[in-house]
This record gives structure tokens, sequence and C-alpha cells, in this order.
């Protein structure tokens, strides 16, 4: 009860309490939703549930508009767009899911060190997570590319290894607060070996939520890093149909006038995306909100 | 493609190719004005030794001469070069320089005229294995050159061969204006700041990588009409020609296939159809017991509607082809009709090859009882998406008839490793630029199937490698004809590749542009003459 | 504004005579979009303090004391907070009183009781509102916080959050006789070595220092009313009695219009001329600090009885165990029941009457002057004749 | 306050300085690790038998042993020469001079919209002031991040060229004079399309709302000062001169596509030209050129937070 009041003292406070039903419940079920249905599209798509054969070909119809036989129109050699879209998302859930696992579990490792034992671990996880900082994603990933091949996995793994920091950081930020909480340094002076604590208090009670948004910031990065390599040659190839390359091959159509090409996978991006950032920051927010 | 542009490099500079209207400029066209042509991507370099891309060989015809050139009748005509005599060996050629053509005026350069050491000087950097170049081995066949006199050159040919003059069209460098007088690398400043005898000589190198050229004024020809020419480098093809329509530039040398509709409706500007002689193919790797059977291959080709793809792919711009021969070269047999599009016989073929039981994938199947298929290698065309579709279709339309393929795109550089090197492919698109010599058995000879040589799909027929050595050596024209026309037959009815087709490609040209004559892929070559009317300047 | 006050009827006037602040009827609602309802946090506050007396407000926790007294500072500007009523307040040297709540009626049409203050109307109010206050923030009222660590900015060095005050009160004043003043103050607070103090920032200072500096910056800019909300929380038992002899010392020597609000009766006992006890939103006992704080006295809110038996020692800050002291919990300001607010915590009904405290809350009322009480013990409902028990 | 900021560049420039042996260090090893043969980017091996490649090979010392050649490498870096690129045979570091101040001009200014849009943005809805605008702005940021950057690129060039008739690229020679659209359309693009707008725009938010909430902000009010004055510093510079610091890795990565939609010469296309070249010692330089920007931002946050924050100086 009290607590209204304390709240009543400070306006962002208010502003957060408002911002509540409109902004995040508006966010986290849009962005639930999204995220719901891309997981189901990507289940129908691996069982075959599709409209059409992705990789049936007309070439007497192509970029054709949407129509009752293809729901969103045809590709540059006639492929069904909607089954390639469905489709689509398998060029970057599993490698996006590996990518959010890479990111987090060295990240929490990392995080977990420098928060509970900064003395020992922080200076050298700070070089550690500085140096995977300093350099640019793209940049390293069109090294790589260049130097190995234009896998998907691959490029999705650097791009996991390239978030560590991020993970880590914001595990150690709540750590370092989580450590001045009374409980766990009661648990930790009841003798209770620091690892359990770790796990129990820190990583459980309130790692899931870090799990959940690194997740959705992942997934969306995924996608957007696979689109901008495929404009510039190195993303998902033909004919396995990806987001990123329906667009790029779109455009080669887009000055023509014929936008909708490369605007439905784009618009599938965006929705998806968008998804995940409102899902992702709703999450953060709560966190924040409910933490320190 | 980007295969194409290297061996298009090697024939290019070989090639019988037509020379500018010879004499001044007493034609009476006004001078000035300046040409911005559009190029998808930078050159390299911006010598003519170690320039390794089409960008690059389009830049040095505007800078550089050769001993000899050609006319747009393909007969050799006099370049630097004002006229030669032929030992009756047919080994020996004694080559008399002009004594008027000077280099580029440029500072450490000077005021000089082109003499028999500049000649020599060239053969010998080309030939000096220090140099880095695609030329190499174009220049095996020489023998020695030497200077009679400042100048006379003597040329040496280890054997005669036919069309020798063609191929000493190299272009002649300053070598005294080389960091190193023996050798070219590319870290020799001379790759990027050239000098050379052409109508044009380069002015400046932009940051933004515009290359400017201005007009040579003391060009041996006399002084080209145009004041300047840009070469503006892009790094989107699509972005290109929006470029072009909106004047930020006067030419784009080779236009998407998709963007012809448009630009033909342009009234602004003027399509050149041009033809490379070059076609695509899809290689069959006879190291794969299954290609290795003839009918197969037959099959294949049956099975695969390539007008079709013509038509969807490049708007029906080129032509079908049926044999190994660069098709309008004179060894190309035209009584040889291209496989007509018969998915039926292909089945009949493949059951008579011994695959007729068809797998529950809907695929036929081996004696292992595995599906029929086939690993398709395709380097990665940043610069032609349309190669791409070419794969895809081709994968399709073997589907109706049960065999498999499986597309696998490669980084160039890694996809030449696994074609050249460790021949690691059942099949590959690729596409030949040819020289008008006609001269297949880099392609076809069983001798040539190693590391990084041109018959990587392994063909070996004794029958074959006679033929091409008998029409290599003779040097009797009628006679060679002959041969040529047999082994085209041979050959495809072989199918050792499915041939496809050769395009035209198109270059669009400001109309304000005039008299403009192009070379089948150098294009420049008679850029001297080309004006733009006062007015329109 | 002062043009303005003259149509205004006076009866206001009459009833806090001589006041220099005279709130009456304040209502401060916030809007929880959660539960969709109003949140009472000051539901009907009458208050009046007099020249250079010092008013002391206590209760506990959520009784809405620090929200009054926002209210009046006018720092109550989020949106949704809606706030009615009259705030009487007299400049020094004027002879009217000017209505801080000014113009209110203007932008929200706002009836006592549930407030229907559209919030968009009452956002703009609040925009006029702040215009005007901010005038009178630093000048006519000044304020000390609770935990002066977090409620001093860390970025400023403790000179210049001082001077700057004074700057603004006195304009005229060069950046460097402002520092000097600034110095003087912070010797005036018994601040140890104050020019070199000058020169730091907070996070270099302790608590104790911090709150001196605060009260420093407060009396700086020489109020007409000084309110200072929990001056001494946040501050460890020894600081706290020190802070609490320096407000002394300043109430002696610089007879300052004081609000302070405090949960601790010892606080109040130290400071108060009046006190006054507020529960739920409301205030149920006000009248001379000694009467209300002498725990024999017969007159008393049942709250106020149940505070001054929970009276915590200097040392104890932790509200948990106050509250344990008095059985049940503040009331949800949000879903307010009928009778008496303090009714299911009250332990002595008046006998045979109890009836009346479930039935209908009793009024502020006198039963002996200047001492106002809300509590059917020592008031009589109409319903009934006679005079109070 | 200048000790401070002394103190903290010293010590963030030595950290820099061991981060760049590490990055160079792990450059080094991961482009060695790579299959293919680098001397093919010289020449055409198709026309060389083996032993002239080796010869080649030898020219170019890639037969030394990986330690000999990186510590070459090295002390050549450490006297500012980064190699000749195996392209075009230019000094690496020429390369980069002649396309890293573009590359720093369009991130720079697209890094200084994305900022700006987000402060501005985040202001609105901290202060509940413009409620429509606010929200408005919030979406288009959360919308803009859900693009792919090229596509928006596409969109505003045909935007530019149907609606507006100008073509939005950088032309340099050739180019109309006074066409500012080369210029103002690519960095809007990237600024607003680079994907970190809405992570900005909320991060910034949350930071700016709960300052908001700060008790010395309601003592600042109390007094009567000037809002701004007390809120600035914590609210906007120091969250805003993290961003910039840790943003800086998009923005670049960012401009690597624009800069090919746009055909913007700068260190973008260079570094996609080197990746589809092979080219060793261009992607080595670029690389370093990045990490080295990014640090640059991390020393210049460094020293602007402990300028403004003086609890950071101990």
């Amino acid at each position: 009860m009290s607590r209204f009041l304390e709240l009543a003292l400070e306006p962002s406070a208010w502003q957060r309490v408002r911002s509540w039903p409109l902004h995040r419940t508006v966010a986290t079920v849009f962005g639930t939703g999204m995220a719901t249905l891309v997981v189901g599209v990507y289940v129908a798509s691996v069982l075959k549930v599709l409209p059409h054969d992705p990789d049936a070909m007309d070439l007497g119809a192509v970029n054709a508009l949407p129509s009752a036989a293809h729901l969103l129109g045809t590709d540059f050699v006639g492929r069904d767009l909607l089954s390639r879209i469905m489709v689509g998302t398998q060029a970057f859930f599993l490698p996006g899911l590996l990518s959010v696992s890479v990111s987090l579990l060295f990240g929490s490792l990392l995080g977990v060190l420098a928060g509970f034992w900064p003395a020992r671990f922080d200076t050298v996880v700070g070089l550690l997570l500085q140096l995977l900082e300093s350099l640019p994603k793209l940049v390293l990933i069109l090294l790589v590319v260049a130097l190995f091949r234009a896998d998907i996995y691959l490029i999705l793994l650097v791009v996991g290894i390239t978030n560590i920091p991020a993970a880590a950081e914001l595990l150690r930020a709540r750590i370092a607060v989580l450590r001045r909480k009374s409980y766990i340094e009661a648990a930790i002076a009841l003798g209770l070996p620091p690892s359990r604590v770790i796990l129990k208090h820190v990583l459980w009670l309130h790692g899931r939520g870090l799990v959940l948004i690194q997740a959705t910031i992942g997934m969306g990065e995924a996608i957007l890093i696979e689109t901008s390599l495929s404009y510039l040659g190195f993303g998902v190839q033909e004919p396995t149909p990806s987001w990123g390359n329906m667009v790029a091959l779109g455009k080669d159509y887009f000055f023509r006038g014929e936008l909708w090409l490369s605007t439905v996978p784009a618009g599938a991006i965006l929705l998806t995306v968008l998804g995940f950032h409102l899902l992702g920051d709703a999450l953060l927010e709560r966190l924040e909100a409910s933490g320190a | 493609m980007k295969c194409a542009m290297v061996a298009g490099v090697v024939a290019g500079l070989l090639a019988l190719s037509a020379s500018g209207i010879a004499g001044g400029r007493d034609d009476g066209f006004p001078d000035g004005g300046k040409l911005v042509y559009g190029e998808y991507g930078r050159p390299a370099t911006l010598d003519p030794i170690t320039t390794n891309d089409m960008v690059g060989l389009r830049l040095t015809e505007l800078l550089f001469n050769g001993l000899v050139s050609f006319s747009p009748k393909n007969e050799v005509v006099p370049d630097l070069a004002e006229k030669w005599s032929v030992s009756p060996d047919n080994r020996v050629y004694t080559f008399t320089l002009r004594s008027d053509v000077k280099w580029h005026s440029k500072a450490g350069v000077g005021d000089r005229t082109v003499t028999a050491d500049d000649v020599v000087g060239s053969l010998e950097v080309i030939r000096q294995p220090k140099t880095l170049t695609p030329l190499k081995a174009a220049y095996e066949l020489v023998a020695e050159a030497r200077k009679l006199d400042a100048q006379t050159v003597e040329i040496t040919l280890k054997r005669p061969i036919v069309n020798a003059l063609g191929r000493l069209s190299f272009k002649v460098v300053p070598t005294f204006a080389l960091k190193n007088p023996d050798f070219l690398s590319r870290d020799d400043p001379f790759v990027q700041n050239p000098v050379g005898t052409g109508p044009f000589q380069l002015s400046q190198l932009t940051d933004e990588g515009d290359v400017v050229m201005e007009a040579n004024p003391s060009y041996y020809k006399g002084r080209p009409h145009l004041d300047r020419v840009i070469l503006k480098p892009f790094a989107d093809k699509n972005v290109l020609t929006q470029a072009l329509l909106f004047n930020s530039a006067d030419m784009v040398v080779e236009v998407n296939s998709r963007d012809i509709a448009q630009i033909q409706g342009d009234k602004r500007f003027n399509l050149y159809p041009y033809n490379a002689l070059s076609y695509a193919f899809f290689g069959h790797n006879y190291r794969n017991p299954h290609l290795a059977k003839k009918e197969v291959r037959q099959a294949i080709t049956f099975a695969t509607n390539r007008q079709e793809m013509l038509d969807s792919f490049y708007s029906g711009r080129g032509a079908l082809i049926s044999g190994p021969f660069a098709p309008g070269s004179w060894a190309y047999n035209l009584d040889v009709k291209p496989v007509p599009f018969n998915p039926a016989r292909a089945k009949e073929l493949l059951a008579q090859a011994g695959y007729s039981k068809t797998g529950s994938d809907g695929y036929l199947q081996t004696d292992e009882g595995k599906p029929l298929q086939f690993t398709l290698k395709i380097p990665i065309e940043k610069e032609n998406e349309t190669v791409k579709r070419v794969a895809l279709a081709f994968q399709n339309y073997l589907k109706q008839v049960g065999i498999k393929i499986n597309l696998e795109f490669r980084e160039w550089q890694a996809w030449k490793q696994d074609v050249f090197v460790d021949h690691d492919f059942d099949m590959v698109i690729a596409n030949w630029a040819f020289d008008d010599s006609a001269d297949i058995s880099t392609l076809f000879h069983s001798g040539e199937t190693g590391a990084w040589r041109n018959n990587f799909v392994g063909y070996s027929n004794p029958e074959i490698d006679a033929m091409i050595v008998e029409a290599k050596t003779t040097l009797d024209r009628e006679k060679q004809r002959t041969i040529n026309q047999r082994l085209h037959a041979l050959l495809s009815d072989e199918q050792p590749y499915t041939f496809l087709w050769t395009l035209t490609n198109y270059a669009a040209i400001h109309k304000k542009v005039r008299h403009v004559e192009l070379h089948p892929f150098k294009l420049f070559t008679f850029a001297d003459t080309w004006y733009i009317a006062k007015k329109e300047q | 504004m002062a043009e303005a006050t003259p149509a205004r009827p006076r009866p206001a006037r009459r009833e806090g005579e001589g006041a220099v602040l005279f709130v009456r009827d304040l209502r401060t609602y916030f809007y929880l979009p959660t539960r969709g309802r109003f949140l009472r946090a000051v539901d009907g506050v009458r208050l009046a303090v007099k020249e250079g007396e010092t008013l002391v407000l206590v209760g506990e926790s959520g009784s809405g004391k620090s929200v009054t007294v926002l209210s009046v500072m006018g720092l109550v500007t989020a949106a949704p907070g809606v706030v009615s009523g009259r705030i009487w307040y007299r400049p020094p040297g004027h002879e009217d009183p000017v209505n801080l709540l000014e113009g209110l009626e203007r932008f929200a049409r706002f009836t006592p009781g549930p407030p229907v203050g559209v919030e968009k109307d009452n956002r703009r109010w609040l925009k006029w509102h702040e215009a005007g206050m901010r005038e009178r923030r630093g000048r006519d009222f000044a304020m000390i916080f609770q935990n002066p660590r977090n409620a001093l900015h860390p970025y400023f060095t403790v000179g210049q959050q001082v001077s700057e005050v004074i700057r603004r009160r006195s304009p005229e004043l060069s950046a460097g006789e402002a520092v000097a003043e600034a110095r003087a103050w912070l010797a005036k607070v018994h601040l140890d070595a104050p020019a070199k103090r000058l020169g730091d920032y907070p996070h270099n200072l302790s608590g104790g220092m911090c709150q001196r500096v605060m009260i420093a910056m407060a009396l700086a800019a020489r109020p007409a009313v000084l309110i200072a909300d929990e001056p001494t929380t946040g501050l460890d038992a020894t600081i706290q009695s020190r802070v609490l002899d320096l407000m002394e010392e300043m109430k002696a020597t610089l007879k300052t219009t004081t609000i302070v609000i405090t949960h601790d009766m010892g606080v109040a006992r130290r400071l108060a001329d009046r006190v006054a006890v507020m529960y739920a939103g409301r205030v149920v006992e006000e009248g001379p600090a000694p009467d209300v704080l002498n725990g024999r006295y017969e007159i008393k809110h049942p709250y106020t009885h149940g505070l001054l038996y929970a009276i915590p020692s200097a040392g104890d800050i932790r509200e948990k165990r106050r509250l344990g002291t008095i059985e049940g919990d503040v009331p949800d300001l949000s879903r307010l029941p009928a009778g008496c607010q303090f009714a299911d915590r009250c332990g002595m009904k008046p006998p045979g009457r109890e009836h009346l405290c479930d039935a209908e809350e009793p009024g502020l009322d006198a039963p002996v002057p200047g001492h106002r009480v809300r509590c059917w013990r020592h008031l009589r409902h109409p319903s009934e004749g006679g005079a109070a028990p | 306050m200048l000790k401070r900021i002394r103190r903290a560049l010293l010590r963030e420039g030595t950290r820099t300085a061991v981060l760049f042996l590490l990055v160079t260090m792990a450059m080094f090893v991961l482009l060695n690790l790579a299959p293919g043969d680098p001397v093919a980017l010289y020449v055409n091996v198709q026309n060389l038998s083996p032993p002239e490649v080796e010869a080649v090979r030898h020219e170019l010392g890639l037969d030394r042993s990986l330690p000999v050649r990186y510590g070459v490498w090295l002390s050549r870096l450490v006297q500012g020469d980064l190699g000749h690129s195996l392209r075009s045979g230019r000094p690496v570091t020429l390369e980069l001079w002649r396309t890293g101040w573009r590359t720093l001009l369009l991130a720079g200014s697209a890094m200084t919209l994305t900022l700006l849009f987000a402060a501005v943005t985040a202001y609105l809805v901290a202060m509940g002031r413009h409620p429509l605008w606010a929200s408005g702005l919030t979406a288009l940021g959360y919308v803009l991040s859900g693009l792919p950057v090229f596509w928006l690129g596409y969109l505003a060039i045909y935007l530019a060229t149907t609606r507006f008739h100008v073509l939005p690229l950088m032309m340099g020679a050739g180019a109309p004079p006074g066409n500012w659209a080369f210029f103002l359309v690519p960095v809007v693009v990237l600024g607003l399309g680079n994907g970190t707008v809405s992570e900005v725009t909320r991060h910034l938010r949350t930071h700016l709302q709960g300052v908001l909430g700060e008790d010395y902000i309601r003592t600042a009010r109390a007094k009567g000062a000037s809002l701004w004055r007390h809120l600035y510093k914590d609210g906007f510079v120091m969250p805003l001169s993290s961003l910039l610091a840790n943003k800086i890795p998009y923005v670049l990565g960012g401009a690597i596509v624009v800069e090919q939609v746009f055909n913007w010469p700068g260190m973008g296309r260079l570094t996609w030209q080197a990746a589809s070249d092979r080219d060793y010692p261009t992607l080595l330089g670029v690389t370093l050129l990045a990490a080295l920007i990014v640090r640059t931002g991390h020393i210049i946050k460094e020293a602007v937070q402990v300028a403004v924050n003086p609890q950071l100086a101990d």
C-alpha cells in the first residue's frame, strides 16, 4: 500500500505505471502472438504443410500479384511466395537458436564470473568482452564468410559470439545488484556454496527473463543479419528460400515498380522482428521494473 | 559470368578485333564533350598486363595500342607497326614500327616515342614469371623477340600457327616507366598510373574510384573527338540502370537483360548489341560413372528446355548453340542443329542407360537403389543473378524426367578450386569466351585434364585427340575447317557439355554520342572516332 | 494572482485567521489505470500554519502527509495526479492570501468527493499551476527531504547547489558573492571546514553532512514557509539527534514558519508548536503540541493514542516494527470503507455507540477550542442530542 | 577535472593498446585458418605451372611460417604500413585513408541522427509531452528497426527518383552540381534504418524516467531551479555518450550495406570488395581501423563521462 504513495512522489513512476497497460500489454500480446505464429509456421514448414511446393516453378506466371491460387503471389520464376516464406523460417530458426544459445551460454558464464568475483575476473572478462565488442559484427561476418564459406550456421555462430558481451553485461549488472541484496549475502553467509546460490537465486529466479530477452533480440537480429548478407551476396543461397534472399532477389524488380516481390518478405521480416523487439523490450522493462 | 571474365580476358587479348577507321581527324566531326560510362565494379589495375577483369580490359583499350589491330571486317590492320614481313616457314615475324607514336606526356616520361625496346620489353615483361598476368599462357608460343633497330622488331615463334598475327596484338607498355623494367607486379605504381599511347590518357583516379581520362592531343591518329571519358564504378546493377536513366551516366557497357525493355522504350538511348564469342554450358564430369554414360548426358540435354530459359531469363536475346566452337566463328558447324527439347526422348535414353526404376521420391533409381542425382556447382555471381535462375530452372526440368539435381553455390575462389583443381563436382555451369582461332584443344584434349587445365570435365577420346592435334598443326585453313566441322558434329553428339546458348549483350549509349562503333567485348576500340554534336556537349 | 483573489468568497480567511498557510479540503487523488479507480492519497485535509510557528504532521507512512505537502509545493505534477481544494497562502507583507490552486475550476470540473476531473483538462491545469508554483518554490517555500544523500545532485558541488538557491533568491548577487554567502550558510549549519566543503561533491560527504547541506540550502532561500519531509529518515541515530539539535537551533534563531513531517513522535516532541495527526489521507486530530502529545490528556484520537504508545526508540526507523504495534493495516486508499477509516483497527470505540463508527465518518471538530479531533468518542452525532460525553 | 580526464584517458588508452594486440592476433590467426590459395588472387593460376605458382608464393612471402609473418606484419603495422592491397596493389593505408573518412562522415552523421531521434522521442515519452507525437515516433522507431536496411535504401531511391526525380547517389565526378540528396538520403536511411533506433530509444527512455524519479530532481524542482540544468548531464549526456560508443559497430556494419546501395565510395565498399576477393591485407586493415574507431568511441565516452560524473573519478 505505502508503495503507491512512494510512487506518487516520483513522476516517472506514474509514467511507468501508466505505460503499463497501453504499451506493454499490447507489446507483450503482439510479441507473443508473432513468436508463436513464427514457431507454428516453422513447424508447419518442417512437416511440409504448405499451400504449394516451394520449389515448383511456373515460368508462365512470374512476379504474379496475390490471387486465389497464390495468396501472396509468385516470385521471379513463378514460385509460390507464401510457401517460400513459410519454408524461409527454417533459414533462421535453428541457426538463430544456435546463435542465441551461444551468446547465452558464454554470456551468462562470463557474466556470473564477473558479477560474483569482480576482483578476480572483472578485468579479464571485461577485456574479453571489449575485444568482441571492438569488432563490428558485419565486418567480422564478412571476414569469416569470405575466409570460409557463406554458411548460415557459421554466420549466426559468429553473431552469437559477438552477442556474448550483451548477455554477459546484462547478467553481470543484475548480479551486481543482487549481490547487495541481503538474502544473497545471507545465503552465502549461511554457508550455502556460492554456486548453489548463483544457480538458484540468480540464474533461475532472475535469469529466466534474461534468457527470453536474449532469445527475442537474437532471433530478430538473426533475420536482419541474414538479410543484409543476402544483399551482399553472402547469405543463404538459392534455391533454399530465406526471407533475406527473397528480399534480395525481389529488389531487382523494385525500380521497375514491381515492389510486391520484395515487399512481401520484407513485411514478414518487419512483423517478426517487430514482434520479437516488442516482446523483448516488454520483458526487459518488466525485469527492470521488478529488479534493482 | 566470372569464369567468362577470366577466360574472356585471355581470349580478348588474342582475339581478332576491328580497329578504328584509320586516318586522322579530317572527318569534320566536332571535338569536345565528355562521356561518362558506368561499369559494375571498379578495375583492380589500369594497365593492360596485370589486369584480369573485363572492366580493366575495356579500359586499357582506351589507353593503349598493340603492334597490330583489327578492322571491323576482322582483317589484321597496322597499328603501332606500319608494316611487317613473315618468313617462309611462318615462324619469324618482322615488324616495322611507326616513328610518330608518342607516349602520353607525363611527368617522368617526358616526350618519348615508341621504340623497338618498348615492344620487346613488353613481351619480355609478359613472359617473365615474376609478372602476375593472365596473358602468360597466350605467349608461350613466342620463342624469342629481338630488336633489330630502333624501329624494327623480330618475333620468332616456337612453331608456325594459324593467325599468328592476330595473337601478336598485345598492348605495348613503356617498360622504361616501370619501377622494375623487366617485370610488372601489382605494387608497381604503374598499374595505378599507367602511361600509354592510346587515344585517351589517364588524368586522374578520383577518391570516388572514377577513372578520368582526357583526350590525347598527340594521338598518332589525331586527337579523339571526346574531351573526356570517365569510367564510373557502381556497386549495384539496378542502381547502375537508374544512374543511366537519371543522366548520371551516358553509357552502360552491359545492360541488365531485365532492364533492356525499359531502356529500349527510352527515347534518349540507343542499344548496341555486341556478341562476345562466348557460350554458356553445363559441363558433365566424366569421373562420375553415371555421367560417363553418353545416354545420360544426351538425356539431360533433351530434358532441358533451353529455349524457354533463354526467353524468360534473357528475354530471348541470344541463340541456342549445338557445339563446342565459338558461334559465328568459321569453325562453327551450322549444319548441326541444337538438340531439341524432348523429355520423352530423354526418358527413353535414360531407360536405355538402365535407369527405369522410379523410387518413392519420384526420382529414378540407380542400381544401388539410390536416386539418380548430381551436384551442380555454381559460382556465386554477385553481378549476375540470372545464373541462379538458370540453375533453378535446370533443376526443375531434370526433376520432370526423374533426375535429382543438388545445387551448390560456391564462393568464386572456392568454385575454381573445386572445378579446376579438385575436380570435385558432377556438373558445373560455366561459360567460355573465345578467340577466333577456334582452338578447343585445351577444352577436350585428354592431355589437358590436370589441375588448372581447361579440360576439367575429364573428357578423353583418342579419336578426338587425334583430330584436335591435326587441326592444330595443319596450316591449311580449309583442311582445318573440315576437321573442326567434324569435331563439332562429334562433340555435339557426345555432349560432354550440355551446350546452352550464346548471349547477345547490349550496351546502352546516350543518343548524343554519335558515330558509335563497338568491338565485341573490348567495346572501346574505336572510341577515338566517337563524337558529340556541339549543341549537345 | 493577487488581483484575482478579491472576488473570492472570504469565509476561508476568517477560518484561517492570521495563518500564513491555510489548506482547506485538499484532495489529491491518483488514477490507477490497472484498477480503474482513484487512489485517494489525500482526502479533504484541513491545515493551518501561523506565522513563525512549527506544525508537525505525524502519521504512519501511507497516511498521506508527504503527499499533502507535495501538493502544497505543487510537486505532484505527475498526471494523473488530481488535486483539488483550496490552499490559501499569504505572502509576507501581503494582506490578502492567494489561493495556490487558483483557477482549478476553470480547467477541471471538480466536485468534492470522487473526482470527475478529466485527465486531459487536469494536465492542462497542472501545466498552468506548475508555471505559477515554480515562481514560489525556492522563494516562498523551501523543502528539506529525507535521504539527503540521494536528495543532493551528485554531479554538482555543494557550493554550486547552495549558491544556486541564493542567486535565485537575490539575482543581484554576483556568483562570487553567492558562493561567499553559501559558505556562510554552511558555517551556520555547523558544517566543519565550510570553505573546503564548497568544492566537494555529495558523495564526498557523510549522510549527516549532506543533511546539513540540505538544511543550509533550504534556509538559504529564506522561505516564508519551510517544509521538512522526514528530515531525519535515512540517518543513523546519533546523526539524527544532531540534525534535530540543528533544527531546533534554527527554529529558535530564524523563527521560520515550518511544517515538519515525521512518523517519529520523538521528533514531534522536540520541534512542534502544533501537531496534526494524519490517517488514511485525513487529519484525525489537530491541536497544540503539548495537548496532543500528552498521553494522559483525555481528548485523544484512538489512532494518536496508538502512535503515542508506539513511540519508537530514536534509533529505530524501521516502519514495520511500528506498524506492528497498532493492530491491522492502513486501509486500501482506493477502496475506503463507509464509516470511520480507523474503525476496523480501533480498540477504543465509544461504548454503546460503536454503530456510529461503522455507519458514518465523524467530521474534524473541536470539543475544546483549538483542538480538533475526528472521533465519535469526543463528538456527538446530530441524531443524538445533548453535549459530548 | 582535467586531471580526472587525463587519468581516464590514460587508463582507456592502455586498455585499447592491449585490445589492439589481441585483435590483430585474432584476425591474423583467423585469416590463416582460411581454405583456398591466396596466390590465386594475384594471378589467374590456370595459366601458371605449379613451380611458377610456388615462385609467386615465395615472391609474396606467403610461404613463411605464421608467427614470422605475423611478427613482420606487426612491426610494419607499427610503422603505419599495412602492406599492399592484393587487388589494386595500392598501400592498404592509402586505401583506408581515402575511403575511411567518407565512412566516418556517413556513419557519424547517421549516428547523430539516430541519437537525435532517440533523444527527442525518449524526452517526449518520459515527460509525457505531446503524447501523440511521442507514441508516433516510438512506433516509427520500431517499424524502421524491423526493416532490412537495404530495402529501406531501395525504397528511398525509388521514392526519390519517382516522386522527386532526383537520384540520391554519390556521383563524384559526374554528379549534377548541388545535388544534396546524395548525402542526406543515405544518412537518413542509415541513421534510422540501422536497426538500433528502437533499442536506443527504449534504453534512453527508461534511463530518463529513472533519472526523473531521482530524489535530487525533486529537490531541484523544490528549489524552483531549471529542471534542464539538473537533468541534462545524468539524463542525456551520460546515456547518449555510452550509447554512442556501444552502437558504433552497428552503424559501421550498416554502412557496408548502405554504401553498397548508394554507391558511397567508403570503407564499407572496400570491405565488401576485399571480402569477395580474399584481399587479406585490406581485410585486416579494415578490421583494424573499424576496431580502432570503436575503441576511440569508447575513449571519448570515457572522457565525457568522467568529466561529467565526479563519482567516476575515484
